[in-house]
């Protein structure tokens, strides 16, 4: 269970038949082809995989350097990347026999993308959610509720994702026998970090069969932002074997030197550590107790990484980068405005830093930013962030109504 | 040696009881007042949480004296000094209890030397198996330290065994699953576990969690070695202080 | 220009013209194979086409009768069909030389789409709105000016659909030379009516396909909620030569009896008249000045309907019925928690009626609805439809802090 | 017959002015009242537009006015009959200015037999171009009522030419892009473009829109056959009453 120095399985004892039982199950479909196959079929017929590549012509011409390409995972099933690995993970719990699923949530997509599942496959559904978020992310939570789920706002803690993780575990603790916890990332105890990535590879098969068929050769750079790490090891995985350069771009928040990021990979501040389950670089302090964690992007700022990402930043392969709030924010906007698609937040990083590099490359080079989820989810966050002032009127007339 | 103190003990009570405390909760003076009260009440021997900011086993009440404490600002090393001076101070042994990051970033060896010196008797880390434990384990055997185990009920026997071929001390059987402080029926079925513990191994068993008065006590006679009082003790604590606490551990020995 | 009876093209003398550019460039179009095919590729590079077909297992296992197939249009980018009829007049706006589209819009998501084409083809771009609407459907708004869109709040009449397709055609009156009026469904004058559906018929000649492919047979029954009709015409389109049932629902809104619907071809409160350009049947009183109408879903209320369903209607073709908004309201409950799927309130009415017939068919047969749209854009409406007392008090707390 | 009543008052004067008004608004009373004025000012001919919720060609001015009259409850009876009334009330030809959809649904034969009946003269349909008139221009025919088309800009050659074939009484010339109340530059132009709607028809042309002032109808003076005051008549009523239009249409002819 180990990626070079990193990973493992930090379990509570109780746990650990229960992640024998995980790793039995994820070996046996892992080494048979029916399952992929089963895997693929779900995701073109319940999601709409393959998802394209869009060219984005404008912002080529914009910045006068590489061609860019963007992968589309916003028009994933609910909106981003969390759908491949939920779907995946439901496959696996209905091999399981199992008849419940938990999950953690921070911003709220991967609880809505495991509500979702859980409605499909029929299964009962609990989502912890740091009571923080479940205030800043009502709508997800709408929607979770919606579709069948109970969210369970979690007060312990500094109240954001990284305690829901822990209540969902405390739930799996007592649970086991009934219930899957379907890990939103590729992160926590083997065999999460492998099996998460495994799912999202989806992404990195595609788009590496895509740029062959339609390009006849593959990107020079392959952008992704990094959070937990998921959607970066979906796309890069296309392209390990390849002469292509990896970019996983992180939260550098208020900027790196300002204490208020979530960058644990590109800065300084973050040191080995072990918690949550596995073992991995860490923002904490030299107790070991975590630190807060700032970024623009809920989905962004969690304290841990892919322990496979800190392992591929050791060895050199993937070069990790910082891009802060009011560069994603200006990311967001110009590429809403030259190419009419809105990535997320969070997806956002990777086209800001990808901005960065474009204009140094030759134009026959090539680049492909993952766009993970697409941004309208985030109206609530980005008018504030763009400080709309007739968003606001619009939210203080609603709630006007709802007073009378 | 934590076994034989245990062994020379359980020559004189049919059952031990062993307390625990979070370090710094609700602030470092309480918590050694607590001590003294524990130890003056009769425990066998206890149990030191350092706090920590992802105590993923812990329940609630647990959970919430962790991040009290660090929400005082309580820190390692001010944990370390306070293990110290209990441990030099009371006639019983002590051990640590906390997550493995905290270890692992003093530095495994560096933990072990310090609880040497301090006279620690050995430690408890219920997010590090066996499998993660190779560092931790030499290190403590280096410092004849006792790294206490965890048995649970979905623990298969050949893994009992393995368990029992690397712990030391005594076994922590927890009695049921979930996190620390929920309700556990002591019933038929536990019998069957822990005669199925006493099978994998020859160290004493402890039994967690939730033992509420006497009568539970007195349950345990005969199947297990050491009562565990966690959860129970804290929010006696939190209701009725210190004194409540020393009232309830002699009456579980009454 | 005609479709039986209606159709037609009542224009300003001014706008003739123009009228027959566009007839003649989209005559072009539709004999340029070429066409297609470009067409084809930005909507499988630029959205996700051909969207799935799902099969709804436990929808199909809770009615107990024919198989629920259900066609994925709220995959597509911007989260409707409108992405097929905006990106193909983004096509023929290239061709025409044009550089400045205007849009109408209602609910907003028309708006949205034609905005999103105008930055991606790097077009100026209004779009009309009812003031209304843009009061109601701010979120869209939002999205609208940040794609670089201008959004005109429509003060004239009743400040709702109808009026910014009168005031976008004002719009055109005056800068035809320079400008497209991306008309939004398949209404309007000729060639409006049938290009639209043109563009749409992509949804049903993919869904023909799919059926032929997994099934090797067709649906019974196909099911598309009615608005102006585009996305009814687009999925239809594909069976109009085989012995396949197709309902068109209308928005009964609180029942056809009401008089508080947007029922043009299922109820007798409509008849024939002539307005904004083309002949069909429109909710106008004696006089022919046109009435009031309600739907719980913004994108139904129109006064008209697409002429090719009013002459499909008189033919017999198509079936059209009605589904009540707490009907509707119960379809989207259903929906979400049995399949995890989120129609938007419109699509929700072809939900609601296939549910009413799906019972009382054979197991050996099959249906297909159409979801025109994904329904998370409506959180407001459905929030507000579902009385949810959480989302109420989230928006007073955000008003709290605009406040302050 | 309508053109030959144009081409006597020609005879008169170099160029005759049409007014328009919106009937029932702001009231009926008022439009009666507007009407006496315009006419007693020496209007020529008159435009009554039965007011329509969807006016599509109408610019902010005129579509606010449907509105009003609209919502203040006027029906296409009531404007039939203050046609009916002032068409035999006043010395001048009055013709219907509406959309189509008014006609259609009353029935375009019953219209045409309304309005010959009741006197006026013709009709103005500003979105029933020629290729969707045939019941229209049949049921106008035979009342011989005019059943007036509009040429613009934009209108090629050939089209004005089949336009000026089923049109009848005059022709209503666009002077520029847009809706109703815009501004027009009375410029070279024009000129052109009036030459050849000249060419292609040998009835009078009426041109719209825009005339602010005394010199505008002198610079369309031997250029057009009837000048079209619309808007800025309505503008002018909305800002000094009847009164003021009265004036205005006087000092226009001055």
């Amino acid at each position: 269970g180990y990626y070079g120095d990193f990973g493992g399985a930090f379990l509570p004892e109780i746990l650990v038949a229960t992640f024998d039982e995980l790793e039995r199950v994820y070996t046996e479909a892992r080494n048979d082809p029916i399952f992929w196959h089963d895997y693929e079929q779900l995701m073109s017929s319940y999601s709409c995989r393959p998802t394209p590549i869009t060219f984005a012509g404008n912002l080529t011409r914009h910045f006068g350097g590489a061609r860019i390409f963007i992968k589309r995972e916003d028009l994933n099933h609910t909106g981003a990347h969390k759908a491949n690995n939920v779907m995946g993970q439901g496959l696996l719990v209905k091999r399981m026999g199992k008849t419940r699923v938990i999950a953690e949530t921070g911003a709220g997509q991967h609880g809505v993308a495991t509500a979702t599942m859980a409605a499909r496959f029929g299964f009962d559904c609990t989502i912890y959610m740091g009571e923080v978020d479940v205030e800043r992310q009502r709508p997800n939570v709408f929607w979770m509720e919606q579709l069948g789920a109970t969210v369970v706002p979690v007060t312990d803690g500094t109240r954001i994702l990284k305690d829901a993780i822990n209540e969902a575990f405390r739930d799996w603790v007592t649970n086991m026998d009934t219930t899957h916890y379907v890990l939103g990332t590729a992160c926590g105890p083997h065999p999460f970090p492998e099996m998460v990535s495994w799912f999202q590879s989806i992404v990195g098969k595609e788009a590496r069969r895509q740029f062959m068929e339609k390009e006849d050769r593959l990107p020079a750079k392959v952008f992704a932002c990094v959070g937990g790490g998921s959607n970066a090891m979906g796309v890069f995985s296309g392209f390990f074997e390849d002469d292509v350069e990896l970019i996983g771009v992180e939260a550098a928040g208020r900027g790196l030197d300002s204490g208020a990021h979530a960058a644990r990979l590109c800065s300084q501040d973050a040191s080995v550590g072990v918690a949550q389950g596995y073992k991995t670089y860490f923002l904490q302090n030299d107790d070991g107790q975590m630190r807060e964690t700032h970024s623009i992007a809920a989905g962004l700022d969690y304290v841990g990484v892919s322990p496979i990402l800190s392992d591929l930043k050791e060895k050199g392969r993937v070069r990790f980068e910082g891009a802060t709030d009011s560069q994603v924010i200006e990311a967001v906007r110009l590429t809403m405005r030259k190419e009419g698609v809105i990535p997320a937040l969070e997806s956002a990083h990777a086209f800001a830093r990808a901005f960065k590099e474009a204009p140094q490359m030759s134009a026959d080079e090539m680049i492909l930013i993952n766009q993970s989820g697409r941004g309208d989810k985030d109206i609530f966050t980005i008018a504030d962030a763009f400080d709309d002032p007739k968003w606001k009127q619009f939210i203080i007339e609603k709630a006007n109504r709802y007073h009378a | 040696m934590l076994e034989s103190y245990i062994r020379s003990r359980l020559a004189e009570k049919k059952i031990l009881l062993m307390t625990h405390i979070v370090i710094g909760y609700p602030s470092l003076d309480a918590s050694l007042e607590i001590v003294r009260t524990m130890v003056e009440a009769g425990v066998d021997l206890m149990e030191l949480q350092i706090p920590f900011s992802e105590p993923i086993a812990d329940g609630p009440v647990i959970l919430k004296a962790n991040q009290r404490a660090l929400a005082n600002g309580v820190t390692v090393k001010q944990c370390l000094d306070f293990g110290s001076r209990v441990a030099g101070r009371f006639p019983i042994p002590f051990l640590y209890m906390t997550y493995f990051n905290i270890l692992f970033k003093f530095g495994v060896d560096r933990f072990a030397e310090h609880m040497q010196k301090a006279g620690l008797h050995g430690a408890i880390v219920p997010d590090l198996p066996p499998e993660e434990a190779g560092d931790y384990l030499k290190a403590m055997g280096e410092k004849h330290l006792a790294p206490v185990f965890i048995y649970s009920p979905t623990t298969p026997t050949d893994r009992l065994n393995a368990i029992a071929d690397v712990a030391d001390g005594f076994i922590y059987c927890v009695a049921r699953k979930g996190v620390t402080g929920g309700q556990t029926e002591f019933s038929l079925q536990l019998d069957g576990y822990l005669a199925r513990c006493r099978a994998a191994t020859s160290l004493p068993l402890a039994l967690g969690f939730g033992v509420k008065d006497r009568s539970d006590i007195k349950f345990l006679e005969g199947k297990a070695d050491i009562a565990v009082i966690g959860t129970q003790a804290l929010r006696l604590m939190e209701d009725g202080g210190v004194d409540a606490v020393g009232n309830f551990i002699r009456e579980l020995q009454r």
